[in-house]
């Protein structure tokens, strides 16, 4: 007459992937939005491309594997993965990059390995970095802002044009700061020289600049996440350390050498910074779960990041540093488990402390 | 007083304010009382009685066999109706001997042992006696027969008496009812334990959401220097024992070893009663306090009932259901076991009957892990019940138990925060299931491969003695009288 | 106890395949697969080293004693690479140019060494010759195979260069399968091998699985 | 495992070693010749792309010059002639590029006009600065016959900073280091150029004179 099945407990808190998931969509809302307004109807087209194509490629690998593709479906990680995917794509890309991102997000970094949680790297960064080394040229078409509506700003048809027939107009190329500061500094501009170039961190910091899909408005960025916080999805561990580590380094290296590196504050402030360190390296399933191994992993991806933009190939480097310290979340997550009531951290009982009567 | 912090712990939707405001009511006796003769952690109890006997209000009916078990008492007098099997209140639903009484309505009490006049003269051994002449077990839920946790000051230097009134679960309000209504039982019942155990400190951790408790222990304790009201923070699970005693010393139980080893022992507020009881007035435990609550039922409120009163008899007594419930469970919400039936019966170690409704259990299918690390943050016993699941549900037991599966207390935090709504604790019961098994089987091929090597010796030993013997006597005289004296010895040990 | 023909040509071909059964011989997969073209030259070599090796091996074998095996092995693989490595510098020398740099690297590739080990050493020389032979070409197959994907998908073409390999006559084997620059390039780089490689082994055990076959799982790990 | 077991291993080990090197050994030198020949041609194909068959008769492997450039790195100037005078000089020229080094040959007609110049090694970004290999792109074929004042100096720059190179699209520091190095290297021929075209009997080159080679030339 009563259902009796398994051990307790009898009560739950009343939370779901699922609302995990939209939370952090919601997080993601205000910046996206503001990107959508400055960069027009073509970032809106691509936008909607990649998340539909994640969706669609999510339900054909479901299927594909005969498992339940409603329910998993409306778990939310295939449309975050798309739109976190989407928010580091050029905003006038063409659609196929987002859909042939989609293939690499969903079906390789995310079912290859057996679906929700199982994936080592974050699925949106698998796909922007495949696009990044496969299509460098399309990768690296930034547009300075052209708000919607405004004088210049390409209309609907132009928008059509841009995102489903490749026509990028060639005058409107912008290059985002990190790579401007680079450039410069290969043809041996001190970087003191360069920066008078790129948008004050003012600018930056609101978003009117060239820059991703979804995240040139650091401070919107950063609202999400202190939004994301406010709501306990994410801790301040892994955000605190990835810019933490970002800033010391790029402080440190620039008092040394001003004209050969960029301060710390610019390093925080631009680029995939805050989407990196509040939306992308918090990822459940590709960080730590101990709240110290998400320090160290944090620590590294600040690191790495730093180290990526000042010397690699490729002027940013948050992509690059997520996936390479996603690939150490398993010997971080053994070597940082916490320790047990009772034990000592070798996992020996604890010696009895003498009593003094 | 200085307090300590624990690791980890959930907050969850207490709902004690179903019950918190309603005072105890003593329930009518009902048409039967089923008295298991197992209701605590140990060896059933012996029955005493058979069918047809006629019995007085605590009468011993069943004798503890054995170092842990404890003694059954009727709960009020009446014919016994019949010893046999009925469904005992957990989750197997497997039956137990019980045994039947029919009240024939007049409760009169047997001859009780004498009160124990000054019990602050008396010896450890006496009160203990009586403790365990009682019958009491640790009312907290485990039910673990109190005279031998009375029995540790012989063992172990202590120095702390600690009642744990924290009550951490969820809907549970019997211990803050009792402590609110019976404050000067619980404090004395309190004082003559510490007095057997021979410790001087009396500590009474009473968690934040129970200020009047607070309150009203500490007036009753006011009396008494050695006796200190801690107000623990809300926390669960506060109320398990090694966690209690380390919000209030600081002190970490070190795994496999008992709070005793720290010089503190840790009893339930309605043991301490249930002592005051039989010292005082030498009343045998045959009633408890029960919260019969949940959103499923028309009336809850706390109910003092005598043991062995049917689940289905007391709802009654709260009104009945008001909506058919998700699920009833024996105990709170977060550690209790659902009940296969409402015939089973309360015993001693019941202190909740919780109906609840599917909303107050905000259950989901379970959907894949995502790896969250919230289990990890919140586990009270620093475990990483993510990974412990994984290797669990891959079967591979060995890596669990590395992990620490073995020191997993149950709580189910995991699973109450886990938004995939995985099983967690059920897993690692599963696995705790089956690690015992596995020691116990070890240790069993041990004994017997101890008996047999033991056994080949004595057969050789046996041999050589004949060959002595055949060596210094004649041959055929010799063989006969050594023969039988082998076979009875292997007979012995078959 | 000589093993049949029939079971050498199998496990070499398809069964027990160096790369997508036994998952030996990765490194040169994984660095010579940018092109079918390659992934064709780079197998043949091999092959050709195995079957002589094999052969080699087989005939000294009551001679090589179980301590001294493997330094004999490697003496005898590291001599036929360093045999192909120099006949191809000077009459080969436009294959050398594109394979050069890893014709050295197998004597580092697992699977002659475990081939030797585990068949040459037991079985009589024409077996062993044949073993080598189809193991070569199976695993020239494989890395064809892997190098034609990564080909089409990374530069849009398909056996470009098959004339330096196999000489003129072979012109008709180029041929371009997407337009210039479209392709992806990130399959041409090293992550793309072990895309590919990975995806394949997935297809061949779908296929055995569909065959009712028990799943043949890698005994040795390569570290080459 | 006893002494004579030891000995029996090491002896055998021994035969087989002594076997595979005299295979090695009568394999090299069977080979020895070709592969010298192999490697000369290859350089020889390598400097024919950016010094033309039509203006020399000798072979320019072997008349070389050691000089130091502007970085004080030694470099090896090859020189082609032709009827004893030089008609052009090709040595290796470096830029910087995106992600390091760019090196490449550059050839010099005797009147300071490129006669071509080849990448020979680089660590641009595949599909983006690559581009200024032969094999991807004729981009690299577009400075043949310019020369210093052809365009004129100031022109001497990529289209975005104000000069006259095509850049490729979405990468402007590689072309920059690649016209900057041609830039310097022609600069270099100016200021050297006596030195280079002096009609000396060419200075011994160590490796050309060691290996004893067919000529084919």
């Amino acid at each position: 007459m009563i259902p009796v099945t398994t051990s307790g407990p009898f009560t739950h808190k009343a939370n779901s992937v699922q609302n995990v998931m939209a939370t952090v969509l919601l997080a993601l809302l205000p910046a996206t939005a503001l990107n959508m307004y400055l960069f027009g109807w073509p970032a809106i087209f691509l936008f909607a491309v990649t998340i539909g194509s994640c969706v669609a490629v999510e339900a054909g690998c479901l299927m594909l594997y005969g498992r339940p593709v409603k329910e998993t479906l409306s778990d939310n990680t295939a449309v975050l993965t798309g739109w976190l995917m989407a928010a580091s794509l050029p905003p006038w890309a063409p659609w196929w990059l987002g859909l042939l991102g989609a293939v690499f997000a969903i079906a390789m970094a995310k079912h290859a390995f057996g679906g929700v949680g199982q994936n080592v790297f974050n699925p949106a960064m698998v796909g922007r970095t495949v696009l990044l080394v496969s299509f460098p040229v399309v990768m690296t078409a930034w547009v300075a802002p052209h708000p919607l509506f405004s004088a210049n700003a390409p209309g609907f048809a132009d928008a059509i044009a841009i995102t489903f027939g490749g026509h990028l107009p060639d005058t409107m190329s912008a290059a985002s700061a990190l790579g401007y500061v680079k450039t410069e500094l290969s043809r041996g501009i001190p970087v003191t020289q360069s920066m008078t170039q790129v948008p004050d961190l003012m600018d930056m910091a609101l978003g009117y600049r060239a820059g991703s899909l979804g995240e040139t408005s650091a401070l919107l960025i950063l609202a999400g996440g202190l939004f994301l916080m406010y709501k306990r999805i994410i801790s301040w561990h892994i955000p605190v350390s990835v810019i933490g580590s970002l800033f010391l380094m790029g402080t440190i290296f620039h008092a040394a050498d001003p004209a050969r590196y960029t301060s710390g504050m610019f390093h925080v402030m631009s680029g995939a910074t805050f989407l990196g360190a509040f939306f992308i390296a918090t990822d459940y399933v590709t960080s730590p779960v101990s709240k110290m191994g998400q320090l160290v992993f944090g620590a590294g991806v600040g690191l790495l990041a730093w180290t990526i933009r000042t010397y690699a190939g490729y002027p940013e480097g948050m992509a690059f540093a997520v996936l390479l310290m996603n690939s150490l979340t398993p010997i971080i997550d053994q070597y940082t488990r916490p320790r047990i009531f009772g034990r000592s951290r070798k996992g020996e009982p604890l010696p009895l402390a003498k009593e003094k009567a | 007083m200085k307090l300590f912090p624990v690791r980890g712990g959930i907050h969850p939707d207490y709902r004690k304010e179903q019950t918190s405001e309603k005072a105890i009511v003593a329930m009518p006796l009902p048409a039967a009382l089923y008295i298991p003769l197992q209701q605590h952690i140990g060896a059933p109890a012996e029955a005493l009685v058979q069918a047809g006997d006629v019995v007085k209000k605590g009468q011993k009916i069943g004798r503890n066999q054995g170092a842990v078990s404890a003694t059954q008492h009727a709960p009020t007098s009446g014919r016994i109706a019949s010893v046999t099997e009925v469904p005992a209140p957990h989750p197997s639903g497997l039956p137990t001997l019980t045994i039947v009484i029919e009240p024939d309505g007049k409760d009169e009490w047997a001859e009780l042992p004498a009160p124990i006049a000054d019990p602050f003269a008396a010896d450890m051994q006496t009160i203990n006696a009586r403790v365990a002449e009682s019958g009491i077990v640790g009312m907290g839920g485990a039910a673990f027969p109190s005279a031998i946790k009375l029995n540790l000051g012989t063992q172990k230097k202590l120095h702390t008496l600690l009642l744990n009134g924290a009550e951490c679960e969820p809907f549970l309000t019997c211990d803050d009812r009792v402590m609110r209504e019976h404050a000067d039982e619980v404090i004395d019942g309190a004082r003559i334990m510490a007095h057997a155990l021979g410790v001087p400190n009396i500590v009474i951790g009473i968690e934040d959401n129970k200020p009047q408790a607070a309150d009203i222990m500490r007036k009753a304790a006011s009396a008494f220097a050695n006796i200190q009201i801690a107000v623990v923070p809300v926390q669960y699970p506060m109320g398990s024992e090694k966690h209690l005693v380390q919000a209030i010393t600081g002190k970490e139980t070190p795994a496999r070893m008992l709070t005793a080893d720290l010089g503190i022992v840790v009893h339930n507020v309605a043991t301490a009663r249930a002592v005051h009881h039989a010292v005082r007035f030498g009343r045998p435990l045959i009633a408890r306090v029960v919260t019969v609550s949940g959103g499923a039922l028309r009336e809850p409120r706390n109910v003092e009932v005598a043991i062995g009163t049917k689940i289905s008899d007391l709802v009654e007594f709260c009104g009945g259901f008001a909506q058919r419930p998700e699920r009833v469970v024996n105990g709170g919400p977060m550690m209790g076991q659902p009940l296969p039936s409402l015939d089973a019966p309360v015993v001693k170690g019941t202190s909740g009957i919780l109906a609840l409704t599917a909303e107050e259990i905000s259950d989901r299918p379970t959907s894949a892990c995502i790896r969250c690390g919230t289990c990890v943050t919140i586990c009270p016993c620093g475990l990483s019940p993510v990974e412990m699941s994984s290797f669990i549900r891959k079967d591979n037991l060995e890596v669990a138990a590395k992990l620490g599966v073995m020191d997993c207390i149950s709580c189910g935090s995991c699973s109450w925060v886990c938004p995939s709504h995985i099983p967690l604790v059920h897993y690692f019961n599963y696995a705790k299931g089956m690690l015992n098994a596995q020691t116990r089987d070890q240790r069993k091929n041990e004994r017997i491969k101890t008996l047999v090597e033991a056994r080949t010796i004595r057969i050789e030993k046996a041999a050589e003695a004949k060959k002595a013997a055949l060596a210094a006597k004649k041959p055929a005289a010799a063989a006969a009288p050594a023969a039988p004296a082998t076979t009875t010895e292997e007979k012995a040990n078959a | 106890m000589a093993t049949s023909y029939n079971t050498i040509v199998k496990d070499g071909l398809w069964e027990n395949n160096g790369v997508l059964a036994m998952l030996l011989g990765l490194c040169p997969t994984m660095a010579m697969t940018t092109s079918a073209t390659n992934g064709l030259g780079m197998g043949l070599a091999t092959a050709v080293v195995m079957a002589a090796s094999g052969l080699l091996v087989s005939i000294f074998r009551s001679y090589i004693t179980q301590e001294i095996r493997i330094p004999v092995y490697i003496l005898i693989v590291a001599a036929m690479v360093t045999l192909v490595d120099l006949s191809m510098n000077a009459w080969m020398h436009e294959l050398y140019k594109v394979l050069g740099l890893f014709i050295p690297l197998i004597v580092s590739n697992c699977l002659p060494l475990a081939r030797l080990e585990a068949f040459a050493s037991k079985e009589p020389p024409a077996q062993s010759l044949m073993d080598g032979i189809f193991m070569g070409i199976g695993f020239t197959l494989a890395l064809t195979a892997i190098g034609a994907v990564r080909e089409i998908t990374g530069s849009g073409t398909l056996f470009a260069d098959a004339s330096l390999l196999l000489g003129p006559a072979f012109k008709f084997m180029e041929m371009r399968v997407l337009p210039a620059d479209t392709g992806i390039l990130m399959m041409i780089l090293p992550p793309g091998g072990f895309l590919v490689a990975g995806l394949m082994v997935v297809g061949k055990r779908m296929l055995d699985v569909r065959a009712g076959k028990a799943i043949q799982m890698g005994g040795a790990h390569s570290a080459a | 495992m006893s002494q004579k077991n030891m000995l029996t291993h090491g002896v055998i080990l021994g035969i087989f070693c002594l076997g595979f090197g005299l295979v090695l050994a009568v394999t090299n030198s069977v080979t020895v010749d070709d592969i010298a020949a192999r490697a000369l041609e290859d350089r020889q194909n390598s400097l024919s792309q950016v010094i033309p068959n039509e203006i020399h008769d000798n072979n320019v492997v072997k008349d070389t010059l050691t000089m130091k450039n502007n970085l004080g790195k030694e470099i090896t100037v090859y020189r082609a002639t032709k009827d004893g005078k030089v008609t052009g000089v090709a040595y290796e020229i470096y830029g910087t590029g995106y992600a390091g080094e760019i090196k490449l040959m550059l050839g010099v007609a005797a009147d300071g006009k490129v006669t071509g110049v080849r990448v020979l090694a680089h660590k641009e970004t595949p599909g983006l600065g690559d581009k200024i290999e032969v094999k991807k792109t004729d981009w690299i074929t577009r400075f043949d016959t310019l020369s210093l004042g052809n365009p004129p100096i100031e022109k001497w720059k990529v289209k975005k900073d104000g000069g006259q190179f095509d850049q490729f699209a979405g990468a402007t520091i590689t072309p920059r280091g690649v016209v900057k190095a041609i830039r310097e290297g022609l600069e270099f021929f100016e200021a050297h150029k006596a030195e280079m075209l002096a009609a000396a009997t060419p200075t011994a080159n160590p490796d050309a004179d060691k290996s004893h080679t067919k000529e084919e030339h």
